[in-house]
């Protein structure tokens, strides 16, 4: 990590939150403006950190910078931004004792996201005590409605299980309708947060648009084997078929899936579906099946970032991650909005903006992003996105999926 | 215990005022500052507490994880019925008889067993729970909301570890010490030079265990948010364990001894290097057991003992 | 029906699990070092596969023409120039299995680390004979039954080396006694490193060979190790033969458990099962009393 | 309370089977208080097996252990340990990492008459002295000679206090010299009162020491006596000769 001094500039301007307003022109610009994050490098959430969420914030900090930094108006002059960052080896002790060194030694102008749900839930009353804006980019949880105004710092970035669920449940409800399918469902899920929440978020859901859920079981998250599952599933005879997985569930049970013929005409795995690595190993047989946490590739400024990433890493973004990029897009305006480093303003800018980014348009009703993008299906070997079918750049629901060929 | 004091005046004194001192800490300790020493306290009250068990009976237990998780769960529940305090004795006592219960099934198991064994159950309470929670409460999280300061946290494992660190070292003078010790060094001698071994083993497991509840419960005051996996991360257990052999599991101080300067490793190592944290981890181990067998502690006896030699040899001559 | 080709797929997760404990029980059985880096090298034969498949186009087969060899020489200089050592300056068993786990723990760190700044952590998955086999009115995929044939075959070929050549003679002596095998002649130290190689090598080949049906990590390597841990007590340490029946009873309870009480429920019956056995038969099911 | 003529210990029709081998075969015997027995037999004769059955190391398949007219039989080692039967051990077993006085001083903590460590510690310190051991009380056992630590395991077994001291080929590997004083000491701690069970292979110090003397031989008691009858009976020479094992 760069570990240049730091020199005072930056100082006044972290203290202008705080201190009676001096005089503008008193101030010099900082040299540099500060980000800091603690997130997991070690340990089993370390691979989902790197990719999602770490490419991230090296991307984005090389590409500002390229650019010549963010903007500050106030002292008209773009700065250059430094990220200091910490592994946390995936422990929320660690991970609160980070954030206040962060904060506390390192002196940081904003705190970026750590990695999953837990972590996020860790950090919030941290970032709240000394009120610094953060977007959660890798949390969802049914207690988002509760949470929120508890914590006027946190800022929600992903679909939570009820924007996640709801449409799967519409769009079944919908082709029952239409006379397309019986509106019989299978749902499992692994033993984790979030593949419970998922789970009883969908089933509210399916219960008020009157689905039949003929099958509902959850795996232990490690399992070896997952067929005599989609045996049992099979029986039942679904016609949708939904896993509230992980990653590498949701690649065994896809596999699986094919080897036993079983053909849901609607199917859905969740984290891990969007992972170029998925598309890699089954090839054209993902076409059709629907998946969590997209973005859309055809949105403006995908090419030059999907190249730009490349270019860096030597490999495929990942798209669950487009949706980290657009929270630090958004920081990056809102702070020049402000044009200071001033933390409470920054946060209301947030709070109250439509903000436009690579995963489309940004807009947080009580910290909360109104209309984030939940559900993508693969079509043509292409990932693509589908729910919320109202936001600009949604295609059509393919159906039924192609049996495996 | 005033004949132990009396007789080791020095050393008490010398630890009453190192713990008042560090008791003032909150007072001009910035919040980091406090975070590092409670992640410090933990990782210190965990190794004695291990150490007082495993590194006496060299019965090597994986288990710490279970059992910090245990009283992590046991805060989470109890709080919403309890006061805090009492919810936090109450994960103490939790572990304590779990312990007991573990203790009468297992500890007839010896070597490598004994470790996979503990290693398993820690695996097996995690599921159990996990499956337990999904099948009752249809969710797998649990929210602890209170309003405990930092300071509080940190006076209380401070206490916790001097409680530890002072009761394992007043263990070891103790006839329950002398029968672990023996314990570990033959057992079969021991039972039949007249020590229940299976007593001793058991209540020394299961206060061993309810330490580890209480640091779980304690640090967990502090967590908005658990769940299993969080409750039973066993990175704790591995992390323990190296620790108290790194500093000398030997002697009540030992742990100290290899927690302290590991977790200030991590913490330079988690700023400066983060992506090679684990490399540079794991040359530490390689490096401590070719040239630093014993542990420091070993190391630090040598160097007193040495001096010591010096000085008399000195005195021999004058 | 259903109950029969879960059962089917138990026999060959079981295979699996013996597979991947056959190397771990030549290390620790007959080397008598308890080596937590195991999985490290499980992990390596996964990645060579996965290279040769994914960058080289090639059958992910002929990866063990590489991994197995590397994994062979690495284990042997970790034997002969860390292990050597501590196995002199011990006391007695417990000191050298204190002293061996902390370094091997240590290189289970700096392999991992090393695989994680290489290769990252993204989760690694490739499609290979990932088709169905229908046997007797059951499926099964391809690659699960060919890694359990493989690890068949692997344990029939320990099985009559052991039995059958002067190298295996000299092997079987080692694990019963030590030091009454170095009286009578066998040069304990040389064998130990060659059994402690081959042991590496059986754990690149195994992480080839699941590789084909489950994904990986650089992190996979940690969770390989227990597994197969937990196998090789099972069956007894030393059995080399019995590490395939222990990992088939645990693969058949598991899946079969699971089917009948419940999914979620498959580690914990796994591990249940495992500490039962422990608690009844501390030596492990395939010992003599 | 028993005096001296009265019998201490009695074993009767004690049976012990490993797998299909059968190690102590319908034993029977009795000590009277305040005498030695010997105990001697081929290897494999069962000799070690029978003390292990007295201290419950293992649990016997038949018959009864009376000390002191009490059945025994199902009490715990240390329980055993408590009633005042103290032993050594075979192969000597010390604790390597703990001093010399620490050693003796865990038989005097928790023997028949427990105490604090401080008391124990001038105990042991006296009995280390009694053994020859004084000198050498600070350094850990492992650092012993082997007839040092034979010493020790005595030293422990007697800070019991034990009414029976059973010792386990004690005497063996020992110079002749170490060999006189060691039968000097236990005659010794015989006149004190304490009576003795001791396996020996050593004829020399059975002579000396045993006011009787049981044989034994593929687990049965092949004969009993006064050790000039014993050693000079047909039976007991075969048993020796056509052992795998000549005596010392």
């Amino acid at each position: 990590m760069d570990r240049r001094t730091f020199v005072k500039g930056s100082a006044a301007v972290v203290g202008a939150a705080t201190l009676p307003r001096t005089p503008a022109q008193a101030q010099a610009a900082p040299d540099k403006i500060r980000f800091g994050y603690a997130i997991t490098q070690s340990g089993p959430l370390g691979p989902g950190a790197d990719s999602t969420t770490v490419s991230n914030y090296k991307l984005w900090n090389k590409l500002v910078n390229d650019a010549g930094g963010i903007m500050l108006k106030k002292f008209g002059k773009k700065v250059p931004i430094e990220m200091v960052a910490y592994d946390d080896q995936g422990k929320p002790d660690e991970l609160l004792k980070l954030t206040e060194r962060l904060i506390q030694q390192d002196k940081v102008d904003m705190v970026l996201s750590p990695y999953a749900t837990h972590m996020n839930l860790a950090q919030a009353p941290i970032i709240n005590k000394y009120e610094y804006p953060v977007i959660m980019t890798t949390a969802t949880t049914n207690k988002t409605y509760e949470l929120g105004p508890r914590w006027p710092y946190a800022f929600w970035n992903i679909a939570q299980p009820r924007e996640a669920s709801q449409p799967l449940s519409k769009a079944i409800a919908d082709l029952k309708k239409q006379g397309k399918i019986k509106g019989r469902v299978a749902a499992i899920y692994p033993s984790v947060e979030y593949g419970v929440e998922n789970n009883e978020a969908f089933l509210e859901a399916a219960k008020k648009d009157g689905l039949e859920v003929v099958f509902n079981k959850s795996y232990a998250f490690g399992a070896s084997d997952l067929q005599p599952l989609i045996r049992e599933v099979m029986a039942t005879n679904p016609d949708a078929f939904l896993a509230f997985s992980y990653p590498p569930d949701t690649f065994m049970l896809t596999e699986q899936a094919q080897i036993l013929g079983f053909n849901p005409q609607f199917m859905y795995v969740a984290i891990g579906g969007v992972f170029p690595q998925y598309k890699d190993k089954f090839g054209n047989k993902v076409n059709g099946i629907l998946v969590y946490g997209p973005s859309d590739p055809k949105a403006p400024g995908m090419d030059e970032y999907a190249k730009a990433h490349r270019d860096l890493f030597k490999q495929e973004y990942e798209p669950g991650g487009v949706n980290v990029y657009a929270a630090l897009q958004l920081t990056q305006q809102a702070i020049e909005t402000v044009g200071e480093i001033d933390r409470k303003k920054i946060r209301d800018v947030i709070a109250n903006t439509t903000f436009k980014t690579l995963w489309g348009e940004i807009k947080y009703v009580k910290q909360l992003n109104a209309n984030p993008w939940a559900v993508g299906q693969w079509q043509n070997g292409e990932l693509t996105v589908i729910y919320p079918a109202d936001k600009a750049g949604a295609k059509p629901l393919l159906f039924p999926k192609p049996a495996w060929s | 215990m005033l004949e132990l004091l009396r007789r080791n005046w020095g050393i008490s004194a010398l630890t009453a005022l190192g713990a008042g001192l560090l008791a003032l800490v909150p007072l001009f300790g910035s919040n980091y500052v406090l975070s590092l020493f409670i992640v410090l306290y933990a990782n210190v009250a965990l190794a004695t507490a291990w150490a007082f068990f495993s590194g006496a009976t060299r019965y090597i237990s994986l288990a710490t994880a279970a059992f910090f998780g245990v009283g992590i769960y046991t805060l989470a529940i109890l709080h919403v019925y309890v006061s805090i305090p009492l919810a936090v004795v109450g994960a103490a006592i939790v572990g304590f008889l779990v312990a007991l219960v573990v203790g009468l099934s297992t500890l007839r198991l010896r070597g490598v067993y004994f470790v996979v064994f503990t290693f398993g159950l820690t695996e097996l309470v995690h599921q159990v729970l996990n499956w337990w929670e999904i099948k009752i409460n249809k969710t797998v999280s649990r929210y602890i909301f209170t309003d405990v300061s930092n300071v509080n946290i940190y006076e209380t494992l401070l206490a916790v570890t001097l409680i530890t660190i002072v009761g394992s070292w007043y263990v070891s003078q103790i006839r329950l010490g002398f029968a672990l010790r023996a314990i570990g060094e033959d057992e079969t001698v021991a039972r039949h030079t007249g020590v229940n071994t299976t007593r001793v083993k058991i209540l020394c497991f299961a206060l061993s265990a309810s330490v580890m509840a209480l640091v779980g419960a304690v640090l967990a005051l502090r967590y908005p948010y658990i769940d299993a996996s969080i409750a039973f991360n066993n990175t704790w257990s591995f992390q323990v364990l190296i620790a108290a052999l790194l500093g000398g599991a030997g002697r009540a101080w030992g742990p100290a001894m290899g927690a302290v300067p590991l977790v200030l490793l991590s913490e330079y190592l988690a700023g400066s290097f983060p992506h090679h944290f684990s490399i540079a981890l794991g040359l530490c181990f390689v490096v401590i057991v070719y040239f630093l067998p014993g542990g420091i502690t070993r190391l630090i006896e040598r160097f007193l003992h040495s001096l010591k030699a010096a000085r008399a040899g000195m005195g021999g001559h004058g | 029906m259903i109950l029969f080709e879960v059962f089917l797929g138990g026999l060959l997760l079981g295979g699996m699990y013996g597979l991947i404990a056959l190397g771990l029980n030549l290390q620790y059985g007959v080397a008598r070092i308890l080596n937590l880096s195991y999985g490290e090298f499980f992990m390596g034969g996964a990645f060579t596969a996965f290279f040769t498949i994914m960058l080289w186009k090639l059958n992910p087969l002929l990866s063990l023409f590489v991994s197995l060899p590397i994994a062979f020489v690495i284990n042997w200089l970790i034997y002969q120039y860390l292990m050597i050592p501590l196995v002199r300056r011990a006391a007695d068993q417990d000191a050298l299995d204190a002293d061996v786990v902390l370094v091997t723990f240590g290189l289970f760190f700096v392999f991992q680390g090393l695989a994680l700044v290489n290769w990252s952590g993204d989760l690694r998955g490739y499609s290979f004979l990932s088709s169905p086999v229908h046997l007797v009115g059951a499926t099964v995929a391809f690659n699960r039954l060919f890694a359990f044939l493989a690890a068949c075959a692997l344990a029939f070929a320990l099985f009559l080396v052991l039995r059958y050549t002067r190298f295996g003679t000299a092997l079987r002596a080692m694990t019963i006694d030590p030091v009454a095998a170095s009286l009578v002649g066998i040069d304990v130290r040389k064998f130990s490193a060659l059994a402690f190689a081959a042991g590496g090598a059986l754990a690149a080949a195994s992480g080839m060979l699941v590789s084909t049906f489950i994904s990986f990590s650089s992190t996979i390597g940690v969770e390989y190790t227990l597994k197969a841990l937990i196998v090789v007590i099972l069956a007894g340490v030393g059995r080399v033969t019995g590490t395939l029946a222990a990992g088939l009873v645990l693969g058949v309870v598991e899946s079969v458990g699971g089917y009948l009480v419940d999914p979620q429920l498959t580690i914990a019956i796994n591990f249940g099962l495992f500490m039962l056995v422990l608690l009844l038969r501390p030596t492990g099911l395939f010992t003599r009393a | 309370m028993s005096g001296p003529g009265d019998i201490l210990l009695s074993i009767r029709g004690l049976q012990k089977a490993f797998g299909g081998l059968v190690a102590v075969r319908d034993l029977s015997f009795d000590i009277p208080q305040g005498k030695i027995l010997g105990l001697i037999g081929p290897n494999g004769s069962g000799k070690t097996t029978v003390l292990n059955l007295v201290t419950a190391e293992f649990a016997p398949d038949r018959g009864t252990i009376l000390f002191k007219d009490r059945d025994i039989v199902g009490a715990k080692s240390f329980e055993v340990c408590r009633m005042r039967i103290a032993r050594t051990f075979q192969l000597v077993r010390v604790l390597p990492h703990m001093t010399t006085r620490e050693n003796v001083m865990l038989g005097r903590m928790f023997g028949s008459a427990p105490t604090v460590p401080a008391h124990a510690a001038k105990e042991a310190d006296a009995l280390l002295d009694r053994v020859g051991l004084k000198p050498r009380a600070g350094m850990f056992a492992s650092q012993l000679t082997y007839i040092d630590q034979k010493r020790l395991e005595l030293a422990r077994a007697l800070a019991a206090h034990p009414e029976l001291l059973l010792l386990d080929e004690w005497l063996a590997g020992l110079n002749p010299t170490e060999l006189k004083i060691g039968i000097d000491l236990v005659r010794q701690i015989g006149r004190e009162g304490i009576t003795i069970v001791m396996i020996e292979h050593v004829m020399e110090a059975i002579r000396a020491l045993c006011h009787r003397v049981v044989v034994m031989n593929a687990g049965e008691r092949i004969a009993e006596g006064t050790p000039d009858s014993v050693l000079s009976d047909p039976q007991v020479i075969q048993a020796y000769l056509g052992g795998s094992d000549a005596a010392a």
